[in-house]
């Protein structure tokens, strides 16, 4: 019957299409290039002193050697190499970042669900405190409360964390807003169905879209974040190679020209925020197409 | 089968020159970097003067082809082929700034959602000069121009319309300013892309009047795009009848509609409810499939899947461009079997019922709204009964809280103290939350737009087995079981069942919804604008399933449609809303027989026919009034024509029942309604099939 | 309008009392010990104690919370723990000089942004609008701190340029404190250049598609007049929200690049009183701050509804 | 603040070459011009309370001392007091005051100011004078005299009245505690405070009619900074001409710098490794001894500070100290040992934290430590921590109060600031019960020698007892010392007749600018 043959062609023509934005999606460089350099970073946290050239952390040579042959990157001023520090500066922050953003995203969303699904009183209480949290820089509370608590690891990843909820809190409900005024909702009210069972099956997998796309953009300002921490000295603490620290304990040496052992982790920082916004602006671009 | 033709191609141009001249454009979209093709070389012309039509379901490429005659076209187009002539030259050649004076000077374009043609952030004002000043005139003379061609669209007090902010104008207000706009350089070619889609009956009436008149007055080429056939056949010379990015057919408009000689011209004209036939008299006609995705490759006749005459050589040969009448043409192999398309025959409708049980009473039922401080009273003192098996259709301009008296009975909307709502024996909750799951059941609703009805993220299965769990408290086998029956009933296979919402077509998606709504036998289901997001053909299906199921279940629909056709179709009963108040309330029949409430009678002289039949329309003049602040007295007294001064603004009219099952909201006694709508002859005109016709 | 006005100043309350809630909380979510955190752990007990009761850091938490609560009612936050001078001036003179550094910034930054962002949307997806896409991308996604070293060392240090500092002398002529200023400035001006025209872009795109720009180009306006009559307000309005959160948070003080330059603005201020738990300079920062950040937001809003009347109408209603 | 900033009287600190050679600089003298100077940003300049270097360096500038540094930067000097005179006993010390001093607001100072200020800081419980006198010790005898009648005898009096005690500045007879430099600049120094903004600075211009005569310099302006780095950097970009203080860390570029007077005074700046000898896996002395002697202290040295330090042997009686005896053979790294040690010990490898606070060095302290001790067979873990945390939770936690300390970590670095006498760091750091001892060290034999040395009058007498506490204390390592590192400070080769003391504390008075 007509109608079944233009579901099955319907049906492949959608598999067609899924594929097709796939392809689409590989064909941006930004977002090859991105994925690039994080499996990179990830290679190289992973694989550590295996692949490093010299033993990042006990292998000390003669302090500031700038970047030469034996050196590609020079040494640091306890004399140790700054490419092999470099390659393994990767690891706590990509620890640290990816929970972080995980946190703050699992927690915004359900907070996102329950005010965008519920307007009226618990959105205006919960609006208020979400507004108070974005009212300050995420960077300042985050100092604050990370100097009061005493940063560690995990400090850190809950500070971070708990300071991103707001943000993908407003997100997610906005997007949650959008979905309540659908009518299947409706049905699903007129059917009898339970506020939790409506937000949880029937409105969650409809705003797992936008949920990706902020998750992705979360983790990049979470390196961000994180690495302004650590410059600050109350995000990851020595003797970790994280780059951020490497950059706070050899910034003032670049006035005397010693710069190398600055502009190297520097570099990764930068590079690594970048390829995480080449990705999620490739993803939101092909969401939205 | 005599006509051989030479080459897939536009017949021979009509003598005068052409305004409007396309000449087998091709073009594509960019898709996820594929270039489909939407247009499959497309050929039409248009004289000075003259007014050509292009209809076609929804997708087949008409506002492709209305922004490809002005050049302006999406990023992603790519026009791969042919001409595009205006007086002469080619406007596919042209750099942009000849482009530029060519939109200055020789076309203009009015299009859908007026709101968004206008600049928010702008007066009315300025938009307006500016359409004068880029023509060259200076201030004064530009303002001066401006007010003209506000007064020109019949805009009273244009100096004030030129202070507001286009969100202060009504829909038909805004649409009125863009027409200014566009007539401001009279362009020889003026593109209409739906003008009056989303107005109400009422305003797109008039609208359409002040169109017609205006082109009447100008020597521009029109080239007007509409779903609404009726409207089409009101305003056209000539129309062209597009499928999947080719022009099947083309005539004269009358002939056309008349003598439709390709087969998919004569599917959507028998699929619409025309010359007042009823679910009683017969199913209506369908087209079966859906029209095919764009870029799909059609390598000769692109309406092959879908056809009922197709034969091999459809396959393998291109159909030729067949002259079937003075101006008239065809691109099928089979004109001659056009005849052998038959629409159901009478008597294989749905068998009446007698519909005498009360399943469902409304007893002074209000729903007031308060939006930021002030009361708005959407629905006041509702009085109105649905019997078992019947359907009540629920008509009225938009705002006249059609949806909210639905959402009310559904128990979405609390109405205000006082109202009472009986099912049965028994009173209803305010709100489902507060009704026991047994009332749930019982009443259930279809909604306008399938893709929001339906969870996107869910497969068909999950969407019935679920209402059908949740409505009936079956379990696991059960449950299962009784989907598979819906399903069945509603045409849908076990394939579909396994897809996703947006693996359906809308028709498909509708039908899903509509099985939802019967998950659980309810008594009462409420249809809000069931199909008028849906094309003629497929609406066409679903009316007929609403009307097959409800014969089986004998269940009561509260059907809610601009479509007076539609409603005429399915309802049994039809109740007429104004601003909240019900002002009339009868048969079907009596209804469109009259007399008429002078609202009902506007209403119904409103709809444009598809049958051309001459009739003299009744011009509402004025805006609704807000609910907000109703007028005193009837409130339909600011806009009604038969209005007794005096008496009207001052005491409101009770609904009285002026004769047995017909009531009405009116001073002016029955009798007098029907001498003074005596002229007017009724709406109904016999039903009559499309005879064989004369070979070619 | 005056009602909406009205429900933004209560609601703007209703913040503040959270934010000094919140503030408070942080403070004591750890039994820590004030007197000895300013005396240092070589200080004798006696006189922690005595500091503490001096201070009131000895009290239960509740009555601290009242006292917190009074304070930012009569908007009077007491003494500084540590230098024992009175808060509200300390705070008002860094809230200043960061404000000012952030006006600075931003008088660099917005013109430019404003004008790539709407030269990139016009020019979507060309070589042009890829570029600045990508430079505004990798610009705002650098951390400052990495920004304003390089600058310290390549226009400060190297280059001799501008002065590394950003301490203008006191009483200094406008055109010194501009030099002086200079590269923070140059920092932050190059973080925010990414955020604001990548949001003007979009803006531009979006008013781009609309009916109303298909409009003015059937009425046959050159793309200049369609821009300058009818993109600008429209693609601006996401913008000028986006600037108005911004300055917020730039008046909150970018710690990065105070502490690089040296520069004594809200970020190190705060940084300090945290380091020290100067609770009361502590407190009425995070206040100031989140006053600025609303007044922000209500300007960029206001600016919002006079540009576009419909949100007018809407904040009216 | 931290044990840097501490308050306890010093004994002779020797200024070092540089500074020296700095003051000596040929260049004729300019009169005239001005100085800008780098400080750490003062958390308090009230006088009688204040507790940072910031502090220190400020309110050094207006008010004096009885006892002022003396001219390369080591001893005590007169200052406000001409000279001073114990009793054979050195129970009583009085103290003649120098006639015709002004306060800048042109009263006179007499005695009374002086035994006024000293009632404010016994009041303020001033730890440096704590149980040496109380409020009714110093008297006026005469206007120009003021003799101190101590509580108990004590031969180093005057260093608790100098420069080394940064809070016994003279201030005026109606002063009050509380009051801050700004609120009332009234003091007998060489310079006058012109203005004074807390956060960003202060200046001050020369006091005409101070008694020293007239200064070179027309006016010292300072830069307040909350870290060192942005100090060099300043420094470095011409903004700053002086440093009052730097490290090696953050000030390396300084080192290497060819028109910068480093000025390094060497001093008992030193950091302790303390090993738990009562609990964890450090009880055993050969554990003890095999870290101290995986340790490479010129290594360490020269990394941490291009040489800028002395070697320690693991006591705490540092080189400048009169009294310090250098026949006690120096620890030198020897692995071999260690690890034989370590497997007599019955230990051979051992896995602990080293914990350290975020404070200058350490951190990098910390890292070489680890990577060190690693081929004696110790397997550390570094563990940093904020100074609060540090101190509170894995030093001298709260609790358990008694005996101090037995609340801290196994193992751990921490800071010791200058003091003039090795009297806190023994009594506090390594007497049995002592308030710092987190090693909990408790050695009869030790308390004794401790006891001598106190006992002892005469520097011959003290060399004796050292030897016997530096002994002690190399054989059962509670604390291995790896190295006394040398207090920093710095400027500009342009400006000679600066010298410092080891507590923040600059003196622009000779100080001058060649042309
Ligand atoms: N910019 C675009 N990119 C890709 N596909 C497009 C684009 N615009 C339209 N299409 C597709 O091209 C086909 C024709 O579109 P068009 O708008 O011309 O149809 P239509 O006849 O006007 O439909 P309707 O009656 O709903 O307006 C549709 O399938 C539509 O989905
Ligand atoms: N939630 C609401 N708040 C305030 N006013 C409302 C609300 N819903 C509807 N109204 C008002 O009630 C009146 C009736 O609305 P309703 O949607 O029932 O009209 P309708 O007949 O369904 O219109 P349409 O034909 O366009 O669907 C309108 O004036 C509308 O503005
Ligand atoms: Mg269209
Ligand atoms: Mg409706």
């Amino acid at each position: 019957m007509a109608a079944t043959t233009t579901a099955v062609d319907i049906r492949s023509e959608r598999a067609k299409a899924r594929r097709e934005s796939r392809a689409v999606l590989f064909r941006k460089p930004g977002f090859i290039i991105g994925l690039a350099i994080l499996a990179m970073w990830a290679v190289f946290a992973v694989a550590g002193q295996a692949i490093t050239p010299y033993d990042p952390f006990n292998d000390f040579a003669k302090g500031h050697l700038p970047p030469n042959p034996e050196h590609l990157f020079g040494t640091d001023r306890l004399g140790r190499d700054v490419l092999s520090r470099v390659m393994i500066g990767a690891r706590d922050v990509l620890i640290v970042a990816p929970l972080a953003a995980i946190l703050g995203v699992t927690a915004g969303s359900l907070l996102g669900l329950i005010m965008g699904y519920y307007r009226g009183i618990v959105d205006d209480l919960v609006s208020r405190v979400v507004e108070a949290f974005l009212s300050l820089p995420v960077i300042l509370v985050a100092l604050l409360t990370l100097v009061v608590l005493g940063s560690s690891t995990l400090v850190v990843v809950l500070v971070v964390g708990i300071l991103f909820t707001p943000i993908v809190a407003r997100t997610v409900r906005a997007a949650v807003q959008t979905e309540r005024q659908l009518d299947y909702v409706t049905a699903a009210k007129l059917r009898g169905e339970s506020g939790l069972y409506i937000m949880a099956r029937e409105i969650f997998p409809n705003v797992l879209g936008p949920i990706v796309v902020e998750l992705t953009v979360r983790f990049g300002y979470a390196i961000f974040t994180v690495a302004t921490l650590s410059f600050l000295g109350v995000g990851i603490q020595p003797p970790s190679p994280d780059w951020g620290l490497s950059v706070s304990e050899e910034y003032t040496n670049m006035i005397s020209g010693k710069w190398w052992p600055t502009l190297f982790p520097a570099l990764a920082i930068a590079s690594c925020v970048v390829a995480i916004n080449l990705i999620a602006d490739a993803l939101q671009s092909v969401s939205s197409e | 089968m005599t006509a051989v033709p030479v080459r897939d191609a536009a017949p021979p141009a009509p003598s005068s020159a052409a305004a409007l001249k396309v000449e087998d454009l091709e073009l594509a979209y960019l898709v996820r970097g594929i270039p489909r093709p939407v247009l499959r070389g497309v050929s039409f012309e248009i004289r000075p003067g003259e007014s050509y039509g292009l209809v076609g379901e929804s997708g087949c490429g008409k506002s492709t082809t209305a922004y490809a005659a002005v050049r302006y076209l999406p990023r992603n187009a790519r026009i791969t082929g042919g001409r595009i002539l205006v007086n002469g030259d080619d406007i596919v050649k042209k750099s942009g700034d000849e482009l530029r004076r060519f939109r200055m000077h020789h076309a203009s374009m009015v299009y859908q959602d007026p709101g968004a043609a206008l600049n928010p952030t702008t007066k009315i004002g300025p938009q307006v000069i500016e359409a004068f000043t880029v023509l060259g005139q200076q201030g004064d003379q530009a303002e001066a121009s401006a007010l003209a061609a506000l007064r020109r669209v019949q805009i009273a007090d244009p100096e004030r319309v030129l202070t507001r902010y286009p969100h202060q104008l009504s829909g038909g207000m805004q649409q009125r300013v863009v027409i200014a706009m566009a007539l401001a350089s009279d362009p020889q070619l003026l593109v209409l892309d739906e003008p009056t889609t989303g107005l109400d009956a009422t305003v797109e009436a008039s609208v359409l009047d002040l169109v017609r008149g205006l082109i009447s007055e100008t020597s521009s080429a029109v080239l007007l795009i509409a779903h609404n056939l009726g409207v089409i056949r009101t305003m056209c010379d000539r129309v062209g009848v597009m499928y999947a990015g080719k022009i099947v057919e083309e005539g004269d408009a009358a002939r056309v509609f008349e003598r439709p000689r390709h087969p998919y011209s004569v599917g959507l004209l028998q699929a619409l409810p025309r010359h007042g036939v009823r679910k009683s008299q017969r199913p209506l006609a369908t087209i079966p499939g859906t029209l095919p995705q764009i870029g799909t490759p059609l390598p000769t006749c692109v309406y092959v899947d879908r056809c009922p005459l197709a034969t091999d050589l459809c396959r393998e040969v291109v159909p030729p461009v067949v002259e079937v009448g003075p101006g008239q043409w065809s691109r099928c192999h089979h004109v001659d079997r056009i005849g052998e398309i038959q629409a159901p025959q009478p008597g294989t409708g749905q068998a009446v019922t007698a519909h005498d049980e009360l399943t469902l009473e409304m007893a002074n039922v209000s729903k007031t709204f308060r939006s930021s401080g002030h009361d708005v009273p959407a629905l006041v003192g509702v009085d109105l009964q649905m019997f078992d098996g019947e359907t009540l259709g629920l008509v009225g301009e938009s705002g006249s809280g059609k949806s909210t008296l639905a959402r009310t009975i559904l128990g979405i909307e609390g109405p205000d103290a006082g109202s009472q709502i009986t099912l049965g024996d028994h009173d209803l909750g305010a709100v489902a939350t507060q009704r026991p799951s047994r009332d749930k059941r019982q009443i259930q609703m279809v909604f306008q737009n399938p893709d929001s009805a339906l969870n996107r993220g869910w497969s068909v299965r999950n969407i019935l087995g679920r209402s059908v769990s949740k409505l009936t408290g079956l379990r696991g086998k059960e449950v299962d079981a009784r989907v598979d029956r819906l399903a069945e009933s509603l045409r849908l296979t076990q394939r579909h069942l396994d897809l996703k919402p947006r693996q359906l077509s809308g028709g498909l998606k509708q039908r899903v919804a509509i099985a939802r709504a019967f998950a659980g036998d309810p008594r009462i289901v409420v249809a809000d604008e069931p199909t008028s997001a849906l094309d003629v053909s497929v609406q066409a299906a679903i009316l007929n399933v609403l009307a097959e199921l409800q014969a089986e279940s004998r269940t009561s629909y509260l059907l809610i449609s601009h479509d007076l056709g539609v409603v005429r179709y399915l309802a049994d009963r039809i109740a007429v809303m104004y601003l909240g108040r019900i002002q009339e309330v009868a048969d079907a029949e009596k209804i469109f027989q009259g007399p008429n409430h002078p609202y009902t009678e506007a209403l119904l002289s409103a709809v444009p026919s598809i049958d051309g039949e001459e009739r003299t329309r009744i011009r509402l003049d004025g805006e609704v009034p807000s609910p907000a602040n109703p007028p005193s007295g009837c409130v339909f007294h600011t806009r009604c024509p038969r209005r007794i001064d005096g008496l009207c603004e001052v005491t409101e009219p009770p609904l009285a029942e002026v004769e047995p099952g017909h009531l009405m909201k009116c001073h002016i006694p029955l009798e007098e309604l029907r001498r003074l709508q005596a002229e007017r002859k009724p709406l109904v005109v016999e039903e009559q099939t499309v005879g064989p016709i004369d070979a070619v | 309008m005056i009602r909406w006005l009205l429900r933004r100043l209560v609601l703007s309350l209703i913040t503040l009392w959270l934010l000094a809630t919140i503030v408070f909380v942080i403070a004591n979510v750890l039994p820590n010990d004030v007197g000895r955190t300013i005396l240092g752990p070589f200080a004798p007990q006696e006189s922690v104690d005595a500091l503490n009761a001096k201070l009131g850091t000895d009290d239960p938490l509740p009555e601290q919370y009242v006292r917190a609560l009074r304070n930012l009612v009569t908007f009077d936050f007491g003494n500084s723990f540590q230098s024992g001078r009175p808060v509200i001036p300390l705070i008002v003179a860094a809230i200043g000089r960061s404000g000012l550094l952030a006006a600075y910034a931003l008088l660099l930054t917005i013109p430019i942004a404003i004008a790539a962002g709407l030269f990139a949307g016009r020019r979507r997806d060309r070589p042009a609008d890829r570029a600045i896409v990508l430079a505004g991308l990798t610009l705002s996604s650098i951390p400052e701190f990495v920004i304003g070293t390089f600058l310290v060392v390549v226009v400060g240090v190297q280059l001799r340029l501008l002065p590394v500092l950003a301490t203008p002398p006191p009483n200094a002529s406008i055109v010194d404190l501009a030099r002086f200023l200079a590269m923070p400035a140059l920092a932050m001006a190059i973080v925010y250049f990414g955020y604001i025209a990548r949001m003007t872009r979009a803006g531009t795109i979006e008013v781009l598609e609309s009916d109303y720009i298909r409009t003015a180009t059937m009425k046959g306006l050159t793309t200049g007049q369609t821009m300058r009559r009818h993109v600008l307000r429209n693609a601006l309005v996401p913008t000028v929200a986006v600037i108005g959160v911004q300055i917020g948070y730039l008046f909150g003080g970018i710690i990065g690049v105070e502490k690089i330059f040296n520069y004594n603005g809200m970020g190190q201020l705060m940084l300090f009183a945290a380091q020290r738990k100067d609770i009361p300079v502590l407190t009425a920062g995070v206040i100031v701050i989140g006053i600025v950040y609303m007044a922000a937001t209500l300007a960029a809003d206001l600016i919002i509804a006079w540009m576009n009347p419909r949100a007018r109408a809407e904040s009216g209603r | 603040s931290t044990p840097s900033a501490s308050t306890a009287p010093s004994a002779a600190a020797s200024a070092s070459a540089e500074a020296s050679a700095g003051a000596s600089s040929s260049t004729a003298p300019a009169a005239g011009g001005s100085i800008r100077v780098a400080i750490q940003k003062p958390v308090k300049v009230d006088p009688i309370q204040m507790q940072d270097l910031g502090g220190y360096g400020i309110v050094a500038q207006s008010f004096e001392f009885l006892c002022t540094l003396d001219k390369n930067g080591s001893d005590i000097a007169p200052g406000l007091a001409e000279k001073w005179t114990p009793n054979d006993t050195g129970s009583v010390w009085t103290f003649n005051l120098r006639k015709g001093v002004k306060w800048q607001d042109g009263s006179d100072f007499t005695a009374d100011d002086v035994v006024a200020t000293m009632g404010r800081l016994v009041a303020a419980g001033n730890s440096g004078l704590k149980g040496i006198i109380d409020e009714k010790s110093a008297v006026a005898t005469d206007p120009n005299t003021v003799t101190f009648n101590l509580l108990s005898p004590n031969g180093n009096f005057p260093y608790l009245v100098s420069v080394f005690n940064a809070q016994t500045v003279i201030t005026p007879k109606d002063y009050t505690t509380g009051t801050t430099l700004d609120a009332k600049p009234n003091g007998t120094g060489a310079w006058k405070l012109d203005s004074f903004n807390p956060t960003t600075g202060a200046t001050f211009s020369r006091n005409p009619t101070w008694w020293g005569g007239q200064t070179p310099l027309d006016s010292v302006e300072f830069v307040f900074f909350d870290a060192t780095g942005p100090m060099v950097t300043a420094y470095q970009g011409g903004q700053v001409d002086c440093i009052v203080q730097f490290d090696v860390l953050s000030g390396e570029a300084l080192l290497s710098d060819a028109n910068t007077n480093v000025i390094a005074t060497r001093a008992a700046l030193h950091r302790q490794i303390w090993m738990r000898v009562d609990t964890g896996q450090f009880t055993k002395k050969e554990v003890r001894q095999a870290l101290a002697l995986s340790l490479d202290r010129p290594a360490m040295i020269e990394q941490l500070f291009k040489g800028k330090a002395d070697l320690g042997n693991d006591h705490v009686i540092a080189p400048i100290y009169p009294y310090f005896d250098d026949s006690v053979p120096q620890r030198t790294r020897d692995i071999a040992k260690a690890k034989s040690l370590l497997a007599a010990a019955g230990t051979p490898t051992i896995s602990a934290k080293l914990h350290a606070g975020q404070l200058l060095e350490i951190p990098d302290l910390a890292t070489l430590i680890k990577s060190q001790a690693a081929e004696a067979g110790f397997n550390l873990e570094v563990a940093v921590e904020s100074l609060d945390t540090f101190y509170g939770a894995q030093w001298c936690p709260e609790t358990p109060k008694d005996p101090p300390c037995s609340g801290a970590a196994e193992l751990g670095i921490v800071d010791y600031g200058h003091r003039a006498t090795p009297d806190v760091y023994l009594n506090a750091a390594l007497k049995s019960k002592g308030i710092w001892n987190s090693s909990q060290y408790n050695s009869p034999e030790f308390d004794a020698a401790f006891g001598e040395f106190q006992a002892a009058i005469g520097v011959d007498a003290q060399k004796a007892a050292c030897k016997k506490i530096e002994t002690i204390l190399n054989e059962d390592v509670p604390i291995a010392l790896p190295y006394w590192y040398n207090y920093l400070a710095g400027s500009a080769k342009k400006y000679s007749g600066i010298y410092s003391s080891a507590l923040g504390q600059m003196f622009f008075s000779a100080a001058s600018q060649s042309a």
